[in-house]
């Protein structure tokens, strides 16, 4: 296991020196120069050579990415070109609300969906199976900033159960965690749905049946846990896309999290805001995918890492 | 737990006194010397040398009087006795001298102080600043916070950290910074109040957000009460809401349509004229921002130091549109075959160009009349969206071809250092040495009389030459709920603190 | 093989099948149209994908023709769907769209199927490359998708093809793992090792026994990520790097609209409705030949 | 209890199974089965794949999954008739006084729960012992079915067990509520020959202590020969031979009881001579025919035989479904 | 002794076990281990074992669809294992294998025309589409199938049709040597004997020699003209049919003929029940690895390797019992 743990880890940093040379030669690749950003109308040659030098923005590429990743290694992810900000000090401001954003609606996805999906599994081909699955395939396919708007119309801005945008604490993140994980609970209402039914053919159910259990035993004690192996995955992986999703949500309902810094940041050319920010996102990612494979080890003792 | 701390039902109701204003996009920084696009959340915080007044002239702000020597090389600046900064020190001579040491050091932006060469403190009030070549923009340019003084001692040892401990001289005194969500202002009792000597409100929140709709429902919900650039197709519907008052002014931005004239097919003035006499700025401004704008034919729009009346008045005749005059121009100038969807043709090419256009709605549907009109009159227009960052980077290496675009300033100075000086024609490309003597002279000449007379000159010859089509000044529109006296400078757009009182 | 067949009855033989012969995707497309929700989804693309298609015959509107008298106006018997900003008809802008939006879902998934199956294919059998591959999938990976195609968008420039490769890009990593799953399954098969035992070339493997073989997962996630590819594509136009304007994209169409929300709900509502139709088509479909390639369901 | 002769424990009357196909037809996958078991007694049920076999002994337990099928008949077991109690009691009945084993040892395990916690819950479900209680009976079963180092394999999983070692435990599993009958479907199947014998002595030593009567399935005439008392032999869903198993195994009737035992290479046969298979496949359970279902791989078939399905002839002891014996009693 | 069509010597085939980008592997399956056995030409040598001792990957590995780890293997006197992937390719058409799967063993797109005919244009055999499908049609018509089946696919078969399908495929390309891997092991016993009856067949046909690998005695004894043991990676007992079963020497052998459940329910036979399991591959024991279940260990059993010895002429076996170099005391 440790030995596993540390070859995982020498992966995770593979990956992310990856994430980094990816971002940073597509960061270089972009047309629009962070110096003449900043400059703006005002810029000239003389201006922007000191500019361009200040920011070590004048030095051969392989050199700046040298000189970013060594103060990677030592914490230290750069300070905005825009703001003038330290980029971790920015991510701890952005962060909390991100993460609690991303963890609601992983929590509303997954609490809904298995349910749902346990459901359906059991009422396999009724009316009720039908229709909950066309609802959640509608959660899917429905735009998010569609849901968002419809969200804000009807529930803050008619009802006024909730602030229409900003960050207030957990109440003004009901309704952007609900947009957000309303795509994963459907996902994860089909993948435990079909991931139950799959179960539920398994020798050993009939092993279980055949010893007298009930449908509540068959169900809980002998078919959840192998269902949601497949689930774990989806969930891991939907934390990637929660973070992409967390972009649109972010800018609809005026959060400041890390969502709404990304799009501003490439906007502006900021580079060591977006290197900082994608990195830290890769890493959460990796962390998370990590910790689903770990909780694997829980729910399937047959998984060992070695 | 935070649904007792807040009844959602009241969640959004604002405290007493208090004012919110909805911002879209938030400052870099609210340190002056480093950002470089200043707004409404940031400007209130700075006072300024000098003011514009109601009707466009420069009036004393922080500096009481002046005295120009040396051809305007050497100018003598007094400064008000009584004003303090937000930290309570005095904006003194020396406080001054040291933000603009601390400006020239790092902003951006430091030509548009000009070539200063030395800063000299003559008294505790009175400082002296010396230029190598005289610079005629400067005091219009110091009624913009970028000139405005801030308070260097608060600073840390690497002369940073403005943002964690703003202290300035303006109206609004900084209380929190919440990156990404707002900006926490409470009025500054020692700052200028006007007549009435006291604030009228107890706190100012700027919040950011982003999304319009979002925006609007804030405010309709009462969340925010002051709302700024009403989106156009909201005006109407603001209209109607009872206890909506709205601030309308004119914007002080241009927009206008252009186009890389060092390009081929621009070179003949005909093209040029033609193109200008295709554009009809009614529907424009009609559809794509619902009446909320003015149309403006000439170079300079009328907020501008330097805008003549006549020359508006010559080129609105010259270049109302006139699809027949354009086409018949276009033949002259060659363009005489269609092809078979009606594109004139030149040496069996057609005219077919690519325009860029802001990653902004109203620009876009813009963007898409114009498209329209050209196509009548021939012209193909393929409509590229472009980030802003990617069009400042490309446009002055010449990548462009057409570009909807916009300035704001306030001084003609504009037409050389951005429009077509020589070597900073950065989005037209449009360098004629005789434009360039005309305007260099403009930026030394200290009389403003005399200076205005060069403007003239230079606006005729735009307007005959036509390297670009001059569009629109779009409204700025407030709405505004439970204030009184809330009004709007109508030359700087900013919001006029002064006699604002919440209502309760 | 037996003798006893002197009577007059034709008596049934087992060894002998009479029935025609069928292909496995012919059985598979037997039970397709048994499965209601694949029959419905398929119904609702094979409208929509209609409908773009005949869009000139469909409505006498030019997409991109502006009337500034009839701007704005609701659903009316001249405009079964309403008028936008310019006067344009919705209608008309949302068959046309189709074609757009439809495309670039095409487009997208056959860049990223592709390369998906191509890099999966090497992964998966020869397993040398496969770490390599694999965590070069990792990185793409933990990028989140979105924010690779904004970056993407912003490296190649805005525009409708740029988009589509960019969104082709962040689903190139899922049809790798698919293929690459599915290889490693497909190459433990004895029919794989009876080629082999053949002698027959590896490119012949792959192609005529591999490939074939896991044609379903393929199909089945292709169709998935249709719908996964619009919607993105959607989110793009919606943050404006998508379809540029008068192109009427569907995330576009949505995106303009939704800032004349409250006076005019047909412009947002009726393409995003479209959006959300086709991606459910494209679901429905996708689950329907989940259960009908599947070669355990017998 | 019913009156019946001698101790009977099962009776089933006229079983048969249906199952809905894909297409909406219907598979009879068992036809008007008749059998019975003694207390004590090993039945074997043999056939070739397909036949019926699973099919029946689920049903016996009715674990058939009402939307895939439907059954008619009657099964009294101890006088009962299963397909008319509740499901409640129907729950009560299974795992405790009728269980069940299965050829896939290495499927039929859960493997996420430990060993102890497998075995516990059928004792648990059927008893009201302690925790402590249940562990301890557990550990003890699992002795008596000759697994060493009992208590620690209470804590592994079925994965770190081999198939051997797995299909003990099933048998523990099974056995820990002294059945009065259990099923064994084919429980040696896939287990390798020096297990297999293993496995056999086991079952053979426990029905001898617990006077367990087993319903034993499989397709292996040689674990028949050892195991068995009494054989049925099925084919196409229908029973076409039975027998005791001496009779059966030295005195085929049946046409394809004889295949069968032409068709196995004899381990003790020391001359060389040929196999005489079955000429063609095993029918499949969609295709309906008037005829007897084995008619087109029977060497001895004619015309009749293609034309109606013969019914059950009596020759002593012994059942046979063939038209070969048509002067004999007829019974079903 | 003539030049035997096969020489096996000293094979052995380690899987590593766990990967990772250490590639640095403390543990190994060593799935065969050190065998040595000769084929003539025409016989059939049938190798029986329990699940998991290595039969299939001998007979895969004498292929190099597995590679092997080391040894010689000799085919009509060249070195296989020194083969370029061209000339291996050749090799393939002399050497054919048929699986025990029927299932899997045919790939369910293809017709079984296009099956066969690929066997055939492989190795440029018929010259042109026209001969190819005449030569199918033959050699279906030789496993026993109606040529008109030739255009249908896998799934309609059944699992002894598949089966004749499969053998068809490894005669197609006239092969010397056919590996049969459990070629019965998934069919009901009434096909099994048809298969049987097919081999047998196609052996007298087309002249062929087979290694035939089955876990049923019975079967491998039906077959072969020699019957290799194998237990545990190592081959314990090989042996001309009748020695072996007149006379089997290895404890195993016995253990494994004792087990098997005779027809007759008269035949009470001396049981010898062996006790536990078969031991895992990856920590096989020390010494014989049949130590653990042995009813005659010994000291030694537990700590030196037995070696192969020829107790008579053809009859070879591991096993200390009949190591008469050392001076071991017999039980
Ligand atoms: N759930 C089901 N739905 C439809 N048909 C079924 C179902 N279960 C079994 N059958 C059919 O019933 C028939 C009898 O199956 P059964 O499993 O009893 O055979 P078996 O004799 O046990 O064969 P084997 O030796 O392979 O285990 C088969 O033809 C099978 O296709
Ligand atoms: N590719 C592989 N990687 C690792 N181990 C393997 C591999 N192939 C086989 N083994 C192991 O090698 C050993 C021998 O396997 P092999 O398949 O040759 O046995 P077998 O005698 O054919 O068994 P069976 O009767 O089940 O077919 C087994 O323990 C198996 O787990
Ligand atoms: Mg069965
Ligand atoms: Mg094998």
């Amino acid at each position: 296991m440790p030995s596993y743990l540390l070859k995982r880890l020498l992966t995770m940093g593979i990956t992310l020196i990856g994430v980094s040379l990816l971002v940073f030669m597509m960061l270089h690749l972009i047309p629009g120069d962070p110096v003449r950003y900043i400059l703006g109308d005002f810029a000239t040659p003389e201006s922007i050579a000191e500019l361009e030098s200040r920011l070590g923005l004048d030095k051969p590429l392989p050199m700046q990415y040298l000189h970013y990743m060594a103060g990677v290694i030592q914490g230290d992810l750069g300070t905005s070109y825009v703001t003038g900000y330290a980029v971790m000090e920015e991510i701890a401001n952005r962060f909390p609300i991100t993460a609690q954003l991303a963890v609601y609606s992983i929590l509303f996805g997954s609490i809904f969906g298995i349910l749902i999906g346990i459901i359906t599994a059991m009422k396999q081909n009724t009316i009720l199976d039908q229709l909950v699955m066309v609802i959640s395939l509608i959660g899917i396919s429905a735009p998010s900033f569609w849901i968002a708007l419809f969200l804000i119309l009807l529930f803050a801005y008619h009802l006024g159960f909730f602030p229409i945008s900003g960050y207030k604490g957990f109440y003004s993140l009901i309704l952007p965690s609900i947009t957000l994980g309303l795509g994963t609970a459907g996902n994860i209402a089909r993948m435990t749905r079909s991931s139950m039914l799959e179960v539920i053919k398994q020798d050993y159910i009939r092993t279980a049946q055949a010893k007298g259990a009930n449908l509540y035993r068959l169900i809980f004690q002998h078919s959840l846990q192998n269902a949601m192996i497949p689930v774990t995955t989806l969930i891991g992986l939907q934390f990637g896309a929660l973070m992409a999703g967390a972009v649109v949500t972010e800018t609809v309902f005026a959060l400041p999290g890390m969502g709404s810094l990304i799009v501003s940041a490439i906007a502006t050319r900021d580079i060591p805001t977006v290197q900082g920010l994608i990195l830290f996102m890769a890493f959460l990612f990796i962390v998370v995918n990590l910790l689903v494979d770990l909780i694997y080890t829980k729910l399937d003792p047959r998984i060992r890492y070695e | 737990t935070p649904a007792s701390q807040e009844n959602p039902e009241q969640g959004n109701e604002l405290s007493k006194g208090e004012i919110v204003v909805a911002v879209v996009s938030e400052p870099d920084s609210l340190d002056v010397h480093k950002t470089s696009s200043i707004g409404e959340a940031t400007e209130h915080l700075y006072a300024t040398l000098f003011e514009r007044s109601e009707n466009g002239e420069i009036v004393p702000g922080l500096v009481k009087d002046y005295q120009v020597a040396d051809g305007g090389k050497e100018i003598t600046f007094n400064l008000k006795e009584n004003a303090v900064f937000h930290s309570g020190k005095p904006i003194n001579a020396e406080a001054v001298k040291k933000s603009f040491e601390r400006f020239l050091e790092k902003s951006p932006f430091k030509t548009n102080a000009g070539s200063i060469s030395n800063i000299e403190v003559l008294g505790e009030y009175s400082f002296k600043v010396t230029w190598s070549e005289p610079y005629a923009p400067f005091f219009s340019n110091a009624t913009s916070a970028y000139l405005a003084p801030l308070d260097v001692s608060t600073l840390d040892e690497q002369g940073e950290g403005f943002d964690k401990n703003a202290s300035a001289g303006g109206q609004l005194q900084l209380t929190e910074v919440k990156r990404g969500d707002s900006v926490v202002y409470k009025p500054f009792e020692q700052a200028d109040w006007g007549a009435k000597g006291t604030p009228g409100f107890s706190k100012v929140t700027f919040r950011f957000i982003p999304d319009d709709e979002t925006r609007i429902l804030e405010f309709k919900k009462g969340s925010v009460n002051v709302l700024l650039d009403v989106p156009f197709q909201y005006i109407e519907e603001l209209e109607k809401e009872p206890g909506v008052e709205l601030e309308r002014v004119s914007d002080y931005v241009m927009n206008y349509l252009g186009w890389n004239n060092k390009l081929p097919i621009f070179q003949d003035v005909r093209v040029r004229q033609a193109i200008a006499l295709a554009v009809d700025r009614e529907p424009i401004i009609q559809t794509a921002l619902r009446g909320a704008a003015q149309p403006v034919f000439g170079p300079l729009p009328d907020v501008v130091n330097g805008h003549n009346p006549a020359i508006e008045e010559k080129a609105r005749k010259k270049y109302a549109q006139d699809k027949e005059k354009a086409k018949q121009l276009l033949a002259e100038a060659g363009w005489k075959e269609t092809n078979g969807e009606g594109i004139v043709m030149k040496d069996g090419k057609p005219f077919s160009v690519e325009m860029w256009v802001q990653n902004e709605p109203v620009m876009q549907r813009v963007a898409q009349i114009l498209q329209h009109q050209l196509r009548e009159v021939g012209i193909d227009v393929r409509i590229t969206v472009k980030e802003s960052a990617a069009i400042i980077e490309q446009t002055p290496k010449g990548g462009h071809q057409m570009i909807l675009w916009s300035y704001g300033w306030f001084d003609a100075d504009i037409l050389y250092f951005l429009l077509f000086g020589k070597g900073k024609s950065t989005r037209l490309h449009y360098e004629v040495d005789e434009l360039d003597a005309m305007l260099q002279k403009g930026r030394i000449e200290m009389d403003p009389d005399a200076r205005y007379k060069i403007y003239e000159e230079a606006q005729d010859f735009l307007v005959e030459q036509s390297p670009w089509v001059p569009l629109f000044v779009r409204e700025s529109v407030t709405a505004t709920r439970g204030l009184k006296n809330f009004k709007k400078h109508p030359i700087s757009n900013r919001i006029i603190w002064d006699d604002v009182e919440v209502v309760e | 093989m037996l003798t006893k067949t002197e009577t007059n009855v034709q008596p049934a033989k087992w060894d002998e099948m009479e029935s025609a012969s069928v292909s496995f995707f012919g059985m598979a497309w037997k039970k397709l149209r048994k499965n209601k929700g694949a029959m419905i989804g398929g119904s609702i693309l094979l409208f929509f994908i209609l409908t773009s298609v005949f869009a000139p015959v469909l409505t006498h509107y030019p997409v991109n023709e502006m009337r500034y008298d009839e701007t704005l106006k609701p659903p009316s018997r001249e405009h079964w769907l309403g008028t936008d900003e310019f006067g344009r008809d919705i209608y008309t802008r949302i068959l046309y769209g189709g074609r757009v939006s439809l495309l670039m879902g095409l487009v997208a998934v056959s860049i990223a199927g592709s390369v998906g199956v191509f890099l999966g294919v090497i992964a998966g059998y020869y397993r040398r490359l496969d770490l390599y591959i694999m965590q070069l999938m990792d990185i793409l990976l933990a990028f989140p998708s979105l924010l690779m195609a904004i970056a993407i968008v912003a490296v190649l420039g805005v525009g409708l093809t740029n988009a589509m490769i960019a969104v082709a890009i962040s689903v190139i990593p899922s049809f790798v793992r698919v293929v690459r799953g599915s290889v490693l399954a497909v190459r433990e098969k004895e029919y794989i090792e009876s080629a082999r035992a053949l002698g027959v070339r590896d490119w012949k493997i792959i192609v005529r026994h591999i490939l074939p073989n896991i044609a379903s997962p393929i199909i089945v996630l292709a169709t998935l990520q249709f719908g996964v590819s619009i919607l993105s594509a959607a989110a793009l136009s919606f943050l404006g790097l998508g379809a540029q304007p008068p192109n009427p994209e569907w995330g576009a169409l949505v995106f303009v609209g939704k800032s004349f929300l409250s006076q005019a709900w047909w412009m947002t509502l009726y393409p995003g409705l479209a959006i959300m139709l086709v991606v459910l088509g494209f679901n429905l479909l996708g689950d329907g030949l989940r259960d009908a390639l599947d070669p355990r369901i017998k | 209890m019913a009156v019946t002769e001698e101790k009977e424990l099962l009776r089933v009357e006229q079983l048969s199974i249906n199952f809905k196909t894909e297409d909406g037809g219907h598979i009879l996958a068992v036809k008007q089965l008749n059998l019975t078991i003694k207390e004590g007694e090993t039945l074997a049920l043999v056939g070739e794949s397909g036949c019926g076999k699973s099919v029946t002994s689920l049903s016996l337990m009715r674990l058939i999954p009402k939307n895939a099928g439907f059954t008619e008949g009657k099964i009294l077991f101890e006088g009962k008739d299963l397909n008319r109690v509740s499901e409640r009691e129907m729950r009560s009945i299974r795992g405790n006084s009728m269980s069940m084993i299965f050829q896939e040892p290495m499927t039929s395990l859960n493997p996420v729960h430990k060993i102890g916690k497998q075995i516990g819950e059928v004792i648990y479900l059927h008893s009201s012992l302690s925790k402590a209680q249940i562990r301890e009976k557990a550990i003890e079963m699992l002795k008596k079915v000759g697994i060493p180092r009992a208590e620690k394999i209470m804590d592994e999983y079925p994965h770190q067990l081999s198939g051997g070692m797995r299909q003990r435990v099933m048998i523990a599993m099974a056995m820990a509520c002294t059945p009065k009958l259990l099923i064994a479907d084919e429980p040696t199947t896939a287990l390798d020959v020096t297990i297999q014998a293993q496995i056999l002595e086991l079952m053979n030593e426990l029905k001898k202590d617990f006077q367990t009567a087993i319903l034993l399935i499989t397709h292996d005439l040689g674990v028949v020969a050892e195991m068995a008392d009494r054989v049925m032999v099925m084919y196409y869903g229908q029973i076409v031979e039975q027998a005791d198993v001496r009779t059966l195994l030295k005195s085929p009737k049946h046409p394809y009881t004889i295949g069968l035992l032409n068709s196995v290479p004899d381990m003790d046969d020391e001359s060389d001579k040929p196999l005489v298979p079955i000429m063609g496949n095993v029918p499949n359970l969609g295709v309906i025919q008037a005829g007897c279902p084995f008619y087109a791989r029977c060497p001895q078939a004619f015309q009749k035989c293609h034309l109606e399905n013969p019914p059950l002839f009596k020759l002593g002891e012994q059942l046979v479904r063939c038209w070969l014996y048509e002067s004999q009693e007829v019974i079903a | 002794m003539t030049d035997a069509l096969l020489d096996v010597k000293e094979l052995k085939v380690y899987f590593p076990v766990g990967s990772g980008i250490f590639r640095r592997h403390s543990h190994f399956v060593k799935a065969v281990d050190d065998i040595s056995f000769r084929v003539q030409k025409g016989e059939t040598l049938g190798i029986v074992g329990e699940s998991g001792c290595g039969k299939s990957t001998m007979g895969r590995s004498i292929l190099r669809l597995i590679e092997p780890t080391s040894g010689s293997v000799k085919f009509k006197g060249h070195e296989v294992t020194a083969l370029t992937k061209s000339e291996l390719r050749r090799l393939r058409a002399d050497i054919q294998i048929v699986f025990q799967d029927p299932y899997a063993s045919l790939n369910p797109q293809l017709t079984i025309e296009s099956i066969l005919g690929e066997a055939l244009s492989t190795h440029q055999i018929g010259n042109n589409a026209k001969e190819r499908k005449e030569m199918v049609a033959e050699l279906l018509n030789n496993v026993g199938l109606s040529p008109r089946h030739a255009g249908r696919y896998p799934h309609e078969f059944s699992g002894g049709q598949r089966q004749r399908i499969g053998i068809a495929r490894a005669i197609a390309v006239n092969p010397a040597l056919i590996i049969a891997d459990e070629p019965v092991s998934a069919l009901d016993v009434s096909v099994q004997a048809q298969i049987l009856n097919l081999f047998q067949h196609l052996k007298k046909t087309y002249e062929l020699t087979y290694i035939f690998i089955a876990h049923d005695l019975s079967v491998v004894k039906h077959v072969s003209d020699r019957i290799g043991v194998m237990y545990l990676g190592k081959m314990v007992e090989l042996a001309g049919k009748k020695q072996l079963f007149q006379k089997p020497l290895h404890p195993y052998t016995q253990a494994l003929m004792s087990a098997i459940p005779s027809l007759d329910p008269d035949v009470k036979k001396e049981r010898i029940i062996l006790k536990g399991d078969v031991p895992s591959p990856i920590t096989p024991p020390q010494g014989c690895h049949f130590h653990p279940r042995c009813h005659y260990r010994m000291e030694a059993c537990e700590h030196v390797k037995p070696r192969q010895i020829e107790v008579e002429p053809g009859h070879f076996v591991s096993c200390h019992l009949y190591d008469t170099t050392d001076n071991l005391t017999e039980k």
